[in-house]
């Protein structure tokens, strides 16, 4: 297929919500104000672990404003539900606790009580009130310490289900997992080259820029409505209903405008805590907004890791085994992102015998949420390093090597099935070719780095309805939270469709009640899955149309042709315009879809870096991203989502991390201290778009936006090497990290 | 004709080791049933009532099945349990 | 966030006598980039807050070639690099009035907040301290001198008593053959706070080929700003250049006393102060011979 | 103690006037007092940039401003960018580069910006990336963004 083939997908056009967001009009989270509205504010845990021996909220209670406070005791009790919340396996009592604390605190920053007040300042002032009496357990941060027999325990019942079999001991250790194909011993046998080696990486926050917000009313009628910045409005809806042991029906959810998400916003945080205060507040609707702190200590991050790879390759550069070890830390309750970095670690390899072990361990941190192919860029980091010191080892040049030994069509996942359709081997000739690669680098302490990434996607169910209106355009009614442009990769795919211009379409994202059943926008699914319902509205409203022509005419059905937004027959001709103006019967149609074939995703970079050898920092000169993108709908969006997930990852790669005191408390809990990149940390990133099309869609979609997360650290990780023969293997590979190696290693100024 | 199902490792303890069985059945759920007939437990590993345990997903000749255990299996398949993860 | 009053002060006078009145519950808000977070954060308590901007002489800013530079102490920082004069003659001022917080921190942020919050790690205190500048500090009556180098005492805590407070800054005309610069050292490139600041400032002889004089001063390696006169003592008589530059980087290194915290560790900062004050002195001199 | 002040003041060239207590920052003054929630909380600390305001046509953080202080100032807001509804040619640029995401730190960026082009109106990149970055941005890597500012420039 050629992008000539199409009128619509693969231009620019403006998005739809743009000018609402240009002019400030948007409205997010913490723009909803509804008569009457009071203002919560949630009091959190001063310790890294401890017994909640009591909570006093009488002076919190008395301070004028204040209209009710709740705790944990206002959560109906949750058993053991083991739920699949869409983005992730949870277990409802967990999240229970986690919304608000029951009867320990496990980490800095666990949410315990919440006051509704008059203003937000009453609020804060009430929630300091509030007497809490702790019994300080000791703590544990780290994900091999918690492993260990004396470790402190944090959650009595947990019991390790081991590759499928429950343990009887307490433990941290909530599941050990294990892929497993071939021979391992026979694969490192037949290796010339083997290397082995260790990484650790911090935990990291998805740094959104708009915090999370929600306004929440019980009503009298006991519906629960709900309006807040979210992924998904169906996940907060079945997550309300299950925490609050209500019906999901009496939940009605309308999604704002969303700052961002990256998989941090598929959880509920705030929204259940703001009905029970506004049931308590006397069915008065209530906002509850986190500070940047709040976001910091009680949502995301995702896990630091330690992982283990060992890997055999032949003279010739063939891979014959690999295995690895790979401890997530989850955070205080299970649900790490290590069963996808198992899948990610060896992704874009051919490998007959390989082995990964994967833990998912607790630890006195905030519990761990998806973030951007959660688990993935830890993964990378650890195998993409190996791999160019294998093929420093053998002397291949590291793209060459990769080809040599890429998965493509047919080939095994390390997890078993076969992968469809992929356009890993184009993706790194694309970058093999690319100017940048061959491109003469020349200074001191200047070095290039590639790395390649894997991620899976997902499909996931989706629906829309649109109807026609009289003057030719057509309402798109959709469930899928619009975080970067989806609004016009939906528009488009139903001009296309239809045969009539983007600007004729008029999307619109609506909530729970408006919609059929929609996942999240997470998995990289929303322009292929949501696409596919809305390629599906546009064949019932063409065929529709038809009728309606065919009536018109007074003609068979089957006489009316339609193609490029013009009906036909026997000579006569309506366009879509006309024929919509002329309707006697409306045409208003509704798709639902579950499509399964949804394919993974690869991406190369390519990055410059300079180090400043006597500090440590890390300049990055020139930065390429080159990922198979199936069919771009939109091109420009595509490009964002591969500079943005390549921005995340340098700053995953070299300054952000969660920092502790030796109390286990969250010491850089702002943006000064934990650092994102700034414009004056980036280059331009420079983007290759790849276009294989998936045939598992109709216009050949395939997810974009996780996979560019995948490689940047290992990348990084690999140009700091050329430019300075030092291997970082622990993230973040900050100046104080840099610098200590480099002076380890004596590395000349 | 039967199905190719591919036992995941950590489940490999109630097969004795075994890694690929050959069973029949019309549906993911049929094809389960099969194979706990041989090899009593699987059923419970991979199964939660009525339906594939939260983080399971089948795939079906490489595509993860939409339907679950209802999954229609008309040819000769290749099957495997394989975690479910959408992403962020 | 807490409540309080807000005044705002027509004079010095005035000033002075609500801080002297309120006795230690009233703060001074010049450009508030520091207060009003304090405040938010629960760091201070206050119950009144005395806006200065309305006072004339804490708004001014002018230079005199006899008298020098004199800064108001709630002049922003943008009005100062964005004065050609001081950009001629204070460099090692402009290199810290530019890199203190992004442009919007500088369209508030002034100089005599950044020396009164009295964080060890503040970018001008530093620059202040090479370029010789003394604070005037303001009581109801009277007014009394203090050089810049000891205004700290603590982090977080300085010389002001009950009711005083730091009515401007004052900086002596820079001679020819004279150059200064401030280097800190922050991961990112922009919204960080120093890991090491060092300024460094040197006054050459006629020939520019010696050093008569020179000041090293340094950020975020003890409990307050360190101003460490036996570094730049070190260079007077010597001829710029790598030799000397690390003879003062060393002294300079000696003097540090750095902790291990978020923003970076003790070893790193040790090592950053000796790869900073070569290179600040460096650029001092080439400025100085400009 | 009285707890509410009037302010007189000018928003987007409007004499205004408001009742706040002096604790209210002028990002909740504008927020939550006179529904200009163009101006984002991003980090309440002066770290994101996506509160930024025209104050005098000095870029600050409204955050960081008490609502007190706004007492006959002139504030520019991302509500008064559009004139007679045009947008500003920044804006413009902004959609056309496809310069935001999910849009929450866009409206800083364009205040920044802005503030940027009337100070020079002929920046480089390394000045336009100086310049902005006090604003965060967390979707696009910054690279569209700074195009669109450069684009601006060029068609000003």
């Amino acid at each position: 297929m050629t992008s000539s083939q199409y009128k619509v997908i693969g231009s620019r056009p403006l998005r739809p919500d743009g000018v609402d967001k240009v002019t400030g009009r948007a409205v997010y989270g913490a723009d909803v104000k509804l008569p009457g509205m009071l203002h919560g504010k949630i009091l959190r845990s001063p310790h890294a672990h401890a017994r909640i021996v009591s909570i006093d909220v009488s002076a919190a209670q008395a301070l004028p404003g204040v209209r009710a406070v709740v705790t944990a005791r206002e959560l109906p009790s949750v058993g053991d539900t083991v739920t699949d919340l869409g983005e992730s396996v949870v277990n409802l009592r967990y999240m229970s606790n986690n919304i608000l604390a029951h009867d320990k605190v496990l980490y800095h920053g666990h949410a315990i009580a919440a006051v509704a007040a008059d203003n937000p300042h009453i609020a804060e002032e009430a929630a300091r009130l509030i007497k809490v009496t702790y019994e300080v357990l000791p703590h544990v941060l780290d994900g091999r310490a918690a492993m260990a027999a004396n470790a402190p325990i944090l959650l009595p019942d947990l019991r390790t289900n081991e590759l499928g079999k429950q343990g009887s001991s307490q433990t941290n250790v909530a599941e050990h997992i294990r892929h497993q194909r071939g021979d391992l011993a026979a694969g490192f046998a037949a290796a010339d080259v083997i290397v082995e080696r260790e990484f650790h990486t911090a935990t990291v926050h998805q740094g959104y820029v708009e915090p999370h917000a929600a306004v929440a009313l019980w009503n009298e009628d006991d519906q629960i409505l709900v309006w807040c910045s979210t992924q998904g409005s169906f996940g907060v809806q079945e997550q309300m209903a299950e925490l609050l042991q209500v019906p999901p029906s009496r939940v009605v959810v309308t999604p704002t405008e969303i700052g961002g998400g990256f998989g941090g916003k598929n959880s509920v945080y705030l929204e259940p805590v703001a009905a029970l205060l506004s049931r308590k507040a006397g069915h008065r609707p209530v906002k509850m907004t986190m500070t940047r702190a709040e976001v910091l200590f009680g949502t995301g991050p995702t896990s630091g890791s330690y992982i283990r790879v060992k890997m055999g390759a032949t003279r010739d550069g063939t891979l014959t085994a690999a295995e690895a070890e790979m401890i997530y830390e989850a955070g205080a309750f299970p649900g790490s992102p290590v069963g996808a970095g198992c899948g990610v670690l060896f992704g874009p390899y051919k490998l007959e015998n390989v082995q990964v072990d994967g833990y998912d361990v607790v630890v006195n941190r905030p519990k761990s949420a998806a973030y951007r192919a959660p688990g993935g860029t830890n993964a990378a980091f650890a195998a993409e390093a190996v791999v160019d010191e294998l093929t420093e080892k053998l002397g291949i040049d590291p793209i060459a090597f990769r080809l040599h030994n890429a998965v493509r069509e047919g080939d095994r996942r390390a997890d078993g099935p076969e992968l469809p359709r992929i356009g890993f081997i184009e993706t790194l000739e694309a970058a093999r070719d690319h100017a940048h690669y061959s491109a003469p680098l020349p200074g001191k302490q200047r070095g290039r780095g590639v790395a390649a990434g894997f991620w899976f996607n997902w499909g996931g169910k989706s629906s829309a309805s649109a109807s026609v209106n009289a003057d030719g355009t057509v309402n798109l009614v959709e469930g899928s939270t619009d975080i970067g442009g989806s609004r016009a990769s939906l528009a488009m795919q139903l001009a296309e469709t239809l045969g009539i211009p983007y600007a004729d379409i008029r999307p619109q994202v609506v909530g729970t009640a408006g919609v059929g059943y929609n996942e999240g926008t997470y998995g990289s699914r929303t322009t292929f899955s949501t696409g596919w319902a809305v390629y599906e509205l546009g064949k019932k409203i063409l065929d529709e149309m038809r009728q309606r022509a065919a009536t018109h005419w007074d003609v068979p059905v089957d006489g009316v042709t339609v193609q490029d937004g013009t009906f036909a027959h026997n000579g006569d001709s309506m366009s879509f315009r006309e024929l919509a103006g002329q309707l006697e019967v409306p045409v208003s149609v509704s798709a639902s879809v579950f499509p399964s074939g949804f394919g993974p995703s690869f991406a190369v970079h390519i990055v410059d870096v300079e180090v400043d050898v006597e500090t440590g920092k890390v300049e990055i000169l020139r930065y390429t991203a080159v990922q198979d993108v199936g069919k771009a709908i939109h091109p420009a969006y595509v490009e964002g989502q591969l500079q943005g997930g390549a921005a995340q990852g340098v700053g995953w790669a070299l300054n952000e991390e969660y920092v502790y005191d030796d109390k286990g408390r969250l010491v850089n809990a702002s943006l000064l201290d934990y650092r994102m990149p700034t414009a004056l940390d980036l280059p331009m990133i420079d983007t290759v778009l790849v276009e294989v099309a998936n045939p598992g869609h109709p216009y050949g979609v395939r997810g974009v936006g996780e996979v560019p997360i995948v490689p940047p650290a290992a990348a990084l990780a690999n140009a700091i090497y050329q430019a300075t023969g030092v291997r970082m293997t622990e993230l973040p590979m900050s100046p104080a990290r840099v610098s200590a190696a480099l002076l380890a290693a004596a590395v000349p100024a | 004709m039967p199905h190719d199902v591919w036992i995941p490792p950590v489940h490999r303890d109630l097969t004795h080791g075994v890694e690929r069985v050959a069973v029949d059945g019309s549906t993911i759920g049929a094809v389960i049933e099969a194979l706990d007939a041989q090899f009593p437990g699987l059923a419970a590993r991979l199964t939660d009532g009525d339906r594939l345990r939260p983080g399971i997903a089948a795939a079906v000749n490489g595509v993860v099945a939409s339907r679950g255990l209802r999954q229609k299996l008309t040819d000769a398949s290749e099957i495997h349990f394989v975690p479910a993860m959408a992403g962020g | 966030m807490q409540q309080f009053r807000y005044i705002r002060a027509h004079n010095v006078e005035h000033a002075a006598t609500l801080l002297l009145q309120h006795d230690g519950r009233a703060r001074i808000l010049a450009g508030g980039t520091d207060l009003i977070v304090a405040l938010r954060e629960r760091r201070l308590e206050t119950e009144l807050v005395i806006d200065i901007k309305g006072i004339p002489e804490v708004s001014e800013l002018s230079f005199d070639p006899v008298e020098g530079l004199r800064i108001g102490s709630s002049v922003p920082c943008h009005r100062i690099y964005n004065d050609a004069t001081i950009v001629a003659k204070y460099p090692g001022l402009i290199d810290a009035a530019s890199l203190i917080g992004g442009i919007q921190i500088q369209g508030r942020a002034s100089l005599g907040g950044n020396l009164c919050n009295a964080s060890p790690a503040a970018d001008s205190i530093p620059a202040l301290i090479v370029h010789g500048a003394i604070c005037d500090i303001a009581l109801p009556q009277t007014r009394r001198r203090v050089p810049v180098e000891a205004f700290c005492t603590a982090p977080g805590k300085t010389v002001l008593e009950r009711g005083e407070f730091l009515a401007s800054l004052h900086l002596p005309p820079p001679p020819p053959g004279f150059g200064a610069a401030y280097l800190r050292f922050i991961p990112r490139n922009e919204m960080d706070i120093a890991v090491v600041g060092v300024g460094a400032s040197v006054q050459l002889d006629e020939s520019r080929q010696r050093i008569t004089a020179a000041r090293i001063a340094l950020g975020a390696v003890a409990p307050t700003p360190l101003f460490v006169q036996e570094a730049g003592d070190a260079l007077i008589g010597a001829e710029p250049g790598d030799e000397a530059f690390a003879r003062a980087a060393a002294i300079a290194q000696a003097a540090a006393r750095p902790i291990s915290d978020m923003r970076g560790t003790a070893e790193h900062r040790r090592h950053l102060v000796g790869v900073l004050t070569r290179r600040a002195l460096a650029i001092a001199v080439e400025r100085a011979r400009k | 103690m009285k707890s509410r002040v009037i302010v007189s003041t000018t928003i987007n060239g409007e004499p205004t006037e408001f009742l706040c207590e002096p604790r209210q920052s002028l990002l909740e003054v504008l927020r939550d007092v006179l529904g200009l929630t163009g101006a984002k909380e991003g980090c309440n600390n002066g770290n994101c940039g996506a509160c930024n305001v025209l104050m005098d046509g000095v870029l600050v953080n409204s955050c960081l401003v008490l609502g007190v202080e706004a007492e006959s100032h002139r504030i520019e807001t991302v509500e008064g960018l559009a004139v007679n509804g045009k947008l500003h040619p920044l804006q413009q640029k902004f959609l056309e580069h496809a310069a935001l995401q999910c849009g929450i730190c866009t409206p800083g960026f364009l205040l920044s910006a802005k503030a940027l082009l009337d100070h020079n109106p002929d920046p480089s990149e390394a000045e336009v990336r100086h310049w902005l970055a006090g604003n965060l941005c967390r979707c696009t890597g910054y690279d569209k963004i700074v195009r669109a500012v450069l684009d601006a420039a060029d068609s000003a």
